[in-house]
């Protein structure tokens, strides 16, 4: 298992390696091959670990690689840890990143620059691979970093369009914020235990419960504040509510990126990390009260702006934003088991839908806008399928006891939880999620709707003109809007000239097989994935041997919770489908009036509650203003003036005084020679 | 009681001709007067019993240096006109300055406490022969303890010659004209042109 | 006998006089040579009081070195005095001033 | 290796190499230099490998009684070799980085580099406080006439305000220097560091110490003749500027301050505090807005170095190994950095931001080595800015965690002006014909890069090779100033650990032990009213 | 006391004024023709009695064993030293001068015989014990200088500076020879060792101002501030030999006077003058930078810079102690050797006419067209800037060790702040010369004595001057003991 440990990790940094360096040299297939060959080795290798871990035949693992750092008590390794939550997570990253590798073979073919691309997928799958895999928390922290610039690098791929490159520092810098508290969680809880060792300190968390300490000139009880601090560095990269805004924008990255980064793994990161922690989180009853209310509160944030969006992948990231917030307050009430079940099968449907829209907006010649989509269920059907089994999933359609899509399982659990917990925290973030999953139902559907169903609205969009008039006969190249999902060349057709359909004389077709067998293969998991796992991760303690907090209470709880808590979700997802089959389907006009009606709500949520304009007029806006008035009024205007311009201009001052002192006339040199003699002798008689 | 008239007679005189020296618009005159501060001067020195010293200082000083000064003013054939009205700028600075160095001596050494002035002690190995005269007795010891020093002030007023030579002695052969090499070769390029605004009725002076 | 101090008085003014002499005068170095006569003379007075005062003969050689050497310091000086009355045809100390700064 | 006066000859190979340069064309004067620095970093290798890591505290001695005044004695710790290396490694790169770029008077030039690379070995191999403050100071000349000659069209103003500015901040430590020496009757560092002076006198030592190496380090607010040199000075100055010369000021904190004035240095703690977190938020903003590049990383170097001056006043092992790897990987990253914009100011002869753009293009490889740097710079972890910024910051959260905030605060804004920089300069559409143009590194170039680059990860997965060396330096200083060491502000007070999880729910199933404690201990509700 | 034996401890003076007899007559006879012949022997003249110094120094004389005519000479280790200084300079002086005088048509034999009895004239001040001796070798210096300064009769500039100086310096022997009479009235005697002897109950009022007197006349032959302001005119107006001979052996001369007035006759009363020395020593050297900071001629600019050392060595005689002294001849020295090297430097600036030239706008970018000039100027200015390595720094190091180990640590610290305003100037003189655009004035090659002087004044000052500075300190050290051994 050592070795096999080893090669799961090392494997795509090996890979990316020989891509991004030599990609050039040996050509794009080959770094295709050496990279997707990489993972799915992973990804092989990975699942008999977790089977392994699921049949209770295997125990924890650490492998030590190599000494890190060692100065005075703070001393980490290299070392790579392996027991459940690793290993689900281990499954997780492998599959939907050996995917999307595959996905992406299509998706980016025409990219130039595919090695590089390909490098950068195998990097961050190595530094997400290192994440869930630290023993301690400065290589959790290395992993965390890692995977932050792979995102980076990947949401600004498309490097010369502005609002990539906008997208990809915003992502990088909003998540630094976070890193300030992850660090200083750090930095305190080696403070406190002395060590940075995760199974030290979640053995020694215990015994800290009770004391206080001092942070920032505060006096406040050291584990709430240490965990305060790890939560904060979540908060950013799972994109809870105030960290958030980087998500959406994140979206500027090529759609397999979207996929496997920002909705499977990467931001689940940081409710990876309140699991690992849950030994220490559950000594700290302050700071899960903060992530009970921050997760429902970012489940209803993000759901409300999830259904006005008409970017198709912005509705899914905020999506992803909403069901990270159950993820988190499920952590919260004491659930971790549920919630990494919650993410666990939603890396399966999210990656679905993400890579299914990915496909719609292939065939849409990277049309986003789902106002000019319409009537695709007939045109591409596979993908057509794929996006329905992922909204079943996520909506969580399915029937108690019988059968469930795997979100069915997952949101119910989740929501079972909150109630069973009972505390007011717990209680508000039922109803939030409550509320969220019509929410989620209702936009979900919407996009079902908007995109499959209903009549063409093609004719409209830009992106589609231009593929109908300009035809493949135009290299790529010379058209920078190509550069986004340039795999697109089979979609072109002779411009039709009966354009009254709304489809402009465009015909979408399917995408080519690469991109639909990972479609197929994660529809299956988004099916299946929630039955067949629902019992171990939720009620088998014997499962998670220790990797999280088990609370055996709780489980018996939210078996005993009421029938209607256990219906709430399933009605809520009925309202809200029914809800998007009324405005969308049935009655057009509907959204449009209510867009009316609602007018300022509709617009609060459309801007996305005003956050970008509310950072950049607190944040960004200042801090360029103070760094100029810093420079100039600072720097130039008072140190520099009155430092050492001001004592060059002391001293030239002086000089010229000296100058004119020496007069070159005769008498008055005497005269300072006799001033000097009296003077002293003054002086002495003084 | 005569030795008291003679003092102050002297004392008034040396003090009212070196104001005069310094006052005098015309060095004629200046010297004139510093002629007769010495000769007061002298006189004070014999009231101390100096008789050789006051000889020397009408000898050296009435015969030698004022007569020397005498024929450079009369040789420089300085403008009279020009040299009226001497001191104005620093004249209020340079009086008090002047007045309290004055007080300052005159206070700080003490010398109005009459009496009460603490002198040296002579460590008497220069002490005079009482029985000879002053002269003899600083030929004694001129000649003998001071024998450096009185050589090395050979030295310098052989020097005085030399540099009073070197300085204005023209050589016949060089002056011939009136060229001047050396100004001709440190002719500095700033001063070889001047601006010069000359208003109307007057010249300008090369 | 007239007290020291009487000596010492005189001797002081006639060195203010002679200080006074070189910096007040502004049109003729001639004099400002006359008053270092002056002070010179001064300093006579003072080495020849102190010289009979203290019993001892040092003031009154010293104070005839010192005529020695004004003598010569007034050969030099109106030899200087000489050479620039050639080279810029005054002697008035306002002109002595093409050196400054 | 014993006798063998390596040190020495470390010392006379760059000034031989100088004297050479000075009577020679240019293209010999170019390869003469390239040898002596390929010599000395040979020898510099042989140095590290003879080492005797945890062995004798000094090691390579030398003495010799030559001059009045002081004594001619060189010997290193692990802190100085580690700083030895540094200017070893970095000397070749910068002949490297100068050797087309620079065409008139190449032979000074040349000579220049190398007095500068004598004068650094010097002072981190001086073992005595006169020796130490020549060496120290010496380095003033040639810096004065790389920027002043070969430097950039502002050059004469920031030359002045480089030598007066260092000048007057180090002499008064001249004088405390001398006191030193007088009170303790020796000049000998290794006995300096034990010698005990008085409280009250080390108030006033430690502050015209501090003169001095606040100045070198720079620590705001008297860093504002660094953006100007920097600026001014050409690429290979300004590497050596930031490579190493900055780094003088810090081990001058390491060597004499903390050691010699245990005491003083406590009770100034926070002002070196206060100094270093007002250094990192103000410089970072002002990094923000700077359309010169030189200017942007010389503005993030005085960031960088207020963690290295925070660290060392943490009074623990990680503060001050942090610092000292912080000096290292800042004296490689900064310097790499200078590198890359001497690398297209070479070619395009600005160092405006705005007229480059879209360089991934047309320079990949550049791109990727710069995107490198930008990230060791950043602190990410895998590169040596990360250790260093990790150590040392935690070693300073053990003193102060309101300080460790503010500093923290400069990852962010460290990222936000990099990543702004490198999407100005890199990223984005190629707007300027001349800049799309540009070639791609050649083969020179990649000599200078790569091996800063390699450096950069080593440090980073594997820092214990620089480390190792150091460990037991920085341990003796540790115990030295332990005395002086001041509480941190954590207090922690242990309390009575609470008997259930946060999330304890009493369950039908629930034991009997944990039964009875509900009442007390309520959960999350128990104790939301604290907040 | 015998005359012998008196007159065997003067030989170096002796051998002085026989060959300036000699030389004169020479002269005299030989007339223009003989200046190279009588330059030369006065060389030959002043090394055979810097020869003659040597072993006093190195026997470390001084007290009764050095003491000569009564106790008005002593040819103590201490004068040794500061008459080896002063003979090397002057012999520079006249190596220098034919160049410099051949071109201006005034090459003179009067001018080695007027070195030769100014240093004599210096030779007897360093060595006096006696106010009389102090005078009377004051004296024949200042009128030999008076008369140098104004060699150039011809020359307005040259005529002007000495009429100044002369003036100014009567004035100033007027000062001091008041304070000679008061000290004399107040203690009884004239020599040293007695007007010590007199004070040790205390210091009169009358005694106090004769020393004040007398100090201030010092004052003026330093040139410290605020008796410094002929100094700029005259070593600007006088020929540059000249000038290089004034910024050097009168100013050994001067200091080794003062010293020794201070700390011999005046030594117990050191409260009295430390803080009129240290005011003198801290506003010469603020004034001396500020003055040099606007000057655009070089000569200027080191007339203000020999007085803004000056104050570095007035910081040393504060000390008042033998390391003090020490201190202050050791920095003298270097001084002398950088004031050598910079004017010798400064000599060589010719344009193709042979015209020497003396301003900034005539060095600009001297480096790209004379580079070996301008690299031996770079290493003397940063020398007389005071940085490491180079000698100047160590000069500096010593006096401020000195001041340090005395305890007056305020004064170390201001002064050595005040010499950064200092290095303003000297840097700015190496950025003329290399970061400027070069005006390629300077043309014509120097002579090989010029060559010879320039580089070994630049190598005494390199780190190789390092090496001699264990030899130098150990005579300055027997010096300052031979100093102290009569107190």
């Amino acid at each position: 298992m050592q070795s096999s440990i080893l090669l799961i990790v090392f494997l795509p940094l090996a890979a990316a390696f020989v891509a991004g360096l030599f990609g050039g040299a040996i050509g794009k297939v080959p770094a295709k091959l050496i990279t997707t060959g990489a993972l799915f080795a992973s990804c092989a290798l990975s699942w008999p670990i977790f089977l392994g871990f699921l049949g209770g035949s295997a125990d924890a693992q650490v492998v030590t690689v190599l000494q890190w750092v060692a100065s005075g008590d703070l001393a980490f390794d290299w070392a790579l840890r392996v027991d459940t939550l690793t290993a689900v997570m281990l499954v997780v990253i492998t599959s939907v990143s050996a995917l999307v590798h595959l996905y992406s073979w299509g998706y980016m073919d025409e990219d130039p620059n595919q090695q590089r691309f390909f490098a950068y997928l195998s990097l961050f799958t190595f530094a997400m691979l290192m994440l869930v895999t630290a023993d301690n928390l400065v290589q959790m922290f290395f992993g965390w970093e890692g995977v932050g610039l792979a995102s980076y690098l990947l949401i600004g791929f498309w490097y010369k369009k502005p609002s990539a490159n906008a997208a990809a520092i915003k992502a990088f810098v909003v998540n630094r914020v976070g890193d300030l508290g992850f660090m200083l969680g750090i930095f305190g809880t080696f403070l406190v235990f002395g060590t940075v060792s995760i199974p030290a300190i979640l053995e020694a968390a215990p015994a800290m419960s009770g004391s206080s300490i001092t942070f920032m000139g505060m006096r406040l009880m050291t584990m709430d504040i240490l965990c305060l601090l790890l939560f904060v560095g979540a908060m950013g990269k799972s994109a809870q509510l105030g960290l958030h805004t980087w998500l959406p924008d994140a979206m500027e990255g090529p759609t397999p990126v979207s996929a496997l980064i920002h909705a499977a793994t990467m931001v689940t990161a940081g409710v990876f990390m309140v699991c690992r922690l849950s030994p220490m989180f559950e000594t700290a009853p302050v700071a899960l009260t903060v992530v009970t209310v921050v997760g429902g509160a970012t489940c209803l944030f993000a759901a409300t702006i999830g259904t006005t969006q008409w970017d198709i992948k912005r509705v899914i990231a905020y999506s992803t934003c909403s069901q990270l917030g159950y993820m988190f307050f499920a952590a919260g009430v004491g659930a971790y088991g549920v919630a990494m079940f919650h993410l666990f099968t939603h890396a399966f449907f999210k990656a679905l839908l993400f890579l299914g829209a990915g496909a719609v907006i292939h065939a849409m010649h990277h049309e986003q806008d789902m106002r000019y989509y319409g009537a695709l269920r007939k045109r591409i059907p596979i993908t057509f399928w794929a996006m329905m089994a992922g909204t079943l999933a996520i909506t969580g359609v399915g029937v108690v006891d019988v059968f469930g899509f795997a979100g069915f399982y997952s949101k119910d659990a989740i929501l079972e939880a909150a109630f069973a917990r009972g505390t007011a925290s717990a209680n508000f973030a039922f109803w939030a999620g409550a509320i969220a999953a019509m929410l989620t139902s209702f936009y979900s559907w919407r996009l079902m709707f908007l995109t499959f169903w209903g009549k063409p609205r093609w004719a409209d969009s830009e992106h589609i003109q231009h593929a109908v008039h300009h035809g493949h006969d135009e290299p790529e190249e010379h058209n920078p809007a190509a550069q986004e999902d340039a795999g697109h060349s089979v979609a072109h057709h002779v411009p039709s000239t009966d354009e009254k359909d709304g489809t402009a004389g465009y015909h979408p077709h399917e995408a080519p097989w690469v991109m639909l067998i990972p479609l197929v293969v994660l529809s299956m998991g988004a099916v299946f994935a929630g039955f067949v796992f629902y019992e171990p991760f939720v009620n088998a303690e014997g499962f998670w041997n220790g990797a999280v907090f088990f609370n055996e209470n709780l489980v018996h709880a939210m078996h005993g919770v009421p029938m209607w808590v256990k219906l709430t979700a399933t009605v809520a997802m009925a309202l809200g489908l029914l809800t998007a089959w009324y405005s969308y389907i049935r009655n057009p006009e509907v959204p449009e009036a209510a867009a009316q009606q609602l007018g300022p709500i509709y617009r609060f949520f459309l801007n996305k509650w005003y956050f970008d304009e509310l950072y950049n007029f607190l944040f960004v806006k200042p801090a360029f203003w103070l760094g100029r008035v810093f420079w100039k009024v600072l720097d130039i205007g008072i140190i520099d003036r009155f430092g050492p311009d001001g004592a060059a201009w002391v001293v030239r001052q002086g000089s010229v005084g000296a100058k004119r002192f020496q007069s070159g006339m005769l008498n008055t040199y005497a005269l300072i020679m006799l001033l000097g003699l009296v003077a002293a002798i003054t002086w002495v008689l003084l | 009681m005569i030795q008291a008239i003679a003092f102050y007679l002297f004392a008034t005189m040396v003090i009212a001709s070196g104001v005069l020296t310094i006052m005098s618009r015309n060095p004629v005159h200046s010297v004139l007067w510093l002629i007769l501060a010495f000769f007061n001067a002298a006189g004070l020195m014999v009231l101390l019993g100096a008789e050789f010293i006051a000889m020397l200082l009408v000898v050296v000083y009435v015969g030698a240096v004022a007569v020397l000064f005498l024929f450079v003013v009369m040789m420089l054939d300085v403008d009279m006109a020009e040299l009226r009205a001497g001191f104005i700028k620093n004249f209020p600075l340079g009086i008090a300055i002047a007045l309290i160095l004055l007080a300052e001596l005159v206070l700080g050494i003490g010398a109005l406490q009459a009496g009460a002035l603490e002198l040296g002690t002579a460590t008497g190995e220069n002490a005079p022969n009482l029985a000879v005269s002053n002269i003899t007795n600083i030929g004694a010891l001129l000649y003998s303890k001071y024998i450096f020093v009185f050589e090395a002030a050979g030295l310098i007023l052989l020097v005085a010659m030399i540099g009073a030579i070197v300085l204005t002695h023209r050589d016949l052969k060089t002056t011939r004209g009136h060229q001047n090499i050396t100004k001709q070769v440190r002719r500095n390029p700033k001063e070889a042109t001047q601006m010069k605004q000359p208003t109307v009725g007057e010249g300008v002076e090369l | 006998m007239i007290g020291i101090q009487h000596y010492i008085i005189v001797s002081a003014i006639l060195f203010v006089l002679g200080v006074l002499g070189i910096f007040l005068n502004r049109k003729n170095v001639i004099v400002i040579l006359m008053a270092i006569e002056l002070i010179l003379l001064a300093v006579n007075i003072n080495l020849v009081a102190f010289s009979a005062f203290l019993g001892d003969l040092t003031g009154q050689i010293f104070a005839m070195f010192v005529l020695t050497v004004a003598a010569g310091e007034a050969a030099i000086g109106l030899a200087i005095l000489v050479i620039f009355f050639r080279d810029r045809g005054t002697i008035a100390v306002d002109d002595v001033n093409r050196m400054k700064g | 290796m014993e006798g063998f006066p390596i040190l020495s000859l470390m010392l006379l190979v760059p000034l031989v190499g100088a004297v050479l340069c000075m009577f020679v064309n240019a293209s010999t004067a170019r390869w003469v230099a390239l040898i002596a620095t390929l010599i000395d970093l040979v020898l510099g290798i042989v140095l590290w490998a003879s080492f005797d890591i945890g062995g004798a505290q000094w090691q390579f001695t030398e003495r010799a009684n030559l001059f009045a005044g002081f004594e001619y004695k060189l010997g290193i710790d692990g802190i100085a070799l580690m700083l030895i290396m540094l200017s070893v490694f970095l000397m070749p790169i910068c002949i490297l980085a100068s050797w087309t770029s620079i065409t008139k008077r190449v032979g000074e030039y040349m000579a220049a580099f190398l007095a500068m690379e004598l004068l650094m070995i010097g002072v981190f191999a001086a073992q005595d406080i006169m020796l130490f403050y020549i060496f120290f100071e010496a380095g003033l000349i040639p810096m004065y006439l790389i920027i002043g000659i070969w430097g950039g069209a502002d050059r004469i103003y920031a030359s002045f305000k480089f030598f007066l500015y260092t000048l007057l901040g180090s002499v008064v430590m001249l004088i405390a220097m001398l006191w030193m020496i007088n009170t303790a009757g020796t000049g000998d560092i290794p006995t300096l560091l034990q010698y005990d002076f008085p409280p009250e006198a080390q108030t006033w030592l430690w502050l015209a110490f501090f003169a001095s190496f606040a100045v070198k380090m720079p620590m705001w607010p008297v860093h504002t003749w660094l953006p100007a040199a920097h600026v001014q000075a050409p690429t290979a100055g300004s590497v050596i500027l930031a490579g190493v010369l900055l780094k003088l000021g810090g081990y001058g904190f390491i060597r004499f301050s903390l050691p010699m004035f245990p005491e003083a240095s406590a009770q100034f703690m926070w002002l070196v505090f206060g100094l270093s977190m007002v250094a990192v938020v103000v410089t970072s903003l002002i990094a923000l807005v700077q359309h010169d590049m030189k200017k942007l990383i010389a503005y993030s170097s005085v960031a960088h170095m207020a963690i290295v001056t925070a660290g060392l006043f943490a009074f623990n092992s990680q503060g001050i190994e942090g610092a000292m790897v912080m000096m290292l990987s800042h004296g490689l990253v900064s310097g790499a950095l200078f590198l890359c914009v001497g690398v297209i100011y070479d070619r395009l002869h600005t160092r405006e931001i705005d007229r480059y753009g879209g360089l991934a293009t047309n320079m990949p490889r550049y791109a990727l080595f710069f995107m490198l740097f930008t990230m060791a710079s950043i602190g990410l972890p895998g590169t040596s800015g990360f250790v260093a910024e990790f150590i040392s910051l935690a070693g300073v959260y053990q003193a102060s965690s309101t300080t460790t905030f503010v500093l923290t605060t400069g990852i962010i804004l460290g990222a936000g002006y990099m990543l702004y920089l490198y999407r100005r300069v890199v990223f984005g559409e190629q707007k300027n014909a001349d800049a799309a143009a540009m070639p791609d590194l050649n083969a020179r170039e990649w000599l200078m890069l790569a091996p800063v680059a390699a450096a950069v990860l080593w440090m980073g997965v594997y820092p214990e090779s620089f480390l190792a060396p150091m460990r037991t330096d920085i341990a003796a200083i540790e115990a030295r100033i332990a005395r002086a060491a001041p509480q941190g502000d954590a207090e922690l007070a242990a309390g009575k650990p609470s008997a259930h999880e946060a999330n304890y729910i009493a369950g039908e199933h629930g034991t009997g032990e944990h039964g009875s404690g509900e009442g007390e201990h309520g959960g999350s509700e128990g104790t939301e009213g604290e907040h | 006391m015998d005359y012998a034996t008196s007159f065997g401890r003067v030989i170096p003076e002796l051998v002085l004024t026989g060959s300036g007899l000699v030389l004169l007559m020479i002269a005299a006879f030989g007339g223009e023709k003989a200046s190279r012949l009588v330059s030369i022997l006065a060389a030959v003249a002043l090394g055979a009695a810097a020869a003659l110094t040597i072993p006093a120094l190195v026997n470390g004389a001084g007290g009764e064993s050095a003491s000569a005519f009564y106790g008005q000479i002593s040819a103590d280790a201490y004068s040794s030293f500061a008459k080896l200084l002063i003979y090397v300079a002057a012999i520079v002086c006249l190596m220098i001068a034919p160049a410099f005088f051949t071109r201006l048509r005034s090459m003179r034999p009067e001018y080695p015989v007027l070195v030769v009895f100014a240093t004599l004239g210096m030779s007897i001040m360093v060595s006096a014990t006696d106010l009389m001796t102090l005078y009377i070798g004051l004296e024949l210096n200042s009128l030999s200088a008076y008369v140098l300064a104004s060699f150039l009769r011809n020359d307005s500039r040259s005529a002007e500076a000495g009429l100044k100086y002369f003036v100014l310096g009567a004035l100033a022997s007027g000062i001091l020879l008041y304070g000679i009479s008061l000290t004399y009235g107040f203690t009884g005697t004239t020599s040293f060792a007695g007007i010590r002897a007199a004070q040790e109950a205390g210091l009169s009022t009358g005694a106090l101002f004769g020393l004040i007197f007398v100090l201030a006349g010092l004052a003026f032959k330093i040139s410290a501030v605020p008796f410094h302001m002929w100094t700029p005119d005259v070593y600007e107006g006088a020929p540059t030999p000249v000038t290089t001979f004034f910024a050097t052996a009168p100013k050994v001369a001067a200091v080794a006077l003062t010293a020794r007035v201070a700390l011999d006759a005046f030594g117990s009363q050191a409260d009295a003058w430390r803080q009129i020395v240290i005011f003198a020593a801290l506003a010469s050297i603020v004034v001396g930078a500020l003055g040099a900071i606007g000057q655009n001629n070089l000569k200027r600019l080191l007339a203000y810079s020999s007085i803004n050392n000056v104050g570095f060595i007035l910081i040393g005689l504060a000390a008042a102690t033998p390391a003090g002294t020490s201190a202050m001849l050791f920095y003298l020295a270097v001084y002398v050797v950088m004031s050598l090297g910079s004017f010798a430097g400064i000599l060589m600036l010719r344009n193709g006419d042979g015209d020497n030239l003396e301003t900034f706008e005539d060095i600009a970018g001297l480096s790209s067209t004379r580079p070996a000039i301008a690299w031996c100027l770079l290493i003397l200015m940063f020398s007389l800037a005071g940085i490491p390595p180079l000698m100047g720094f160590f000069a500096k190091l010593e006096v401020f060790r000195a001041v340090v180990e005395a305890g007056l640590i305020p004064l170390a610290v201001i002064g050595i702040a005040a010499s950064v305003i200092g290095a303003f100037y000297y840097i700015k003189f190496v950025k003329v010369m290399f970061f400027d655009e070069a005006v390629d004035r300077v043309t014509k090659s120097a002579t090989a004595s010029q060559w010879a002087i320039l580089g070994i004044c630049t190598i005494l000052i390199s780190p190789v001057g390092w090496f001699l500075s264990r030899g130098l300190e150990t005579m300055t050290t027997a010096a300052a003991a031979g100093l102290f051994a009569g107190v």
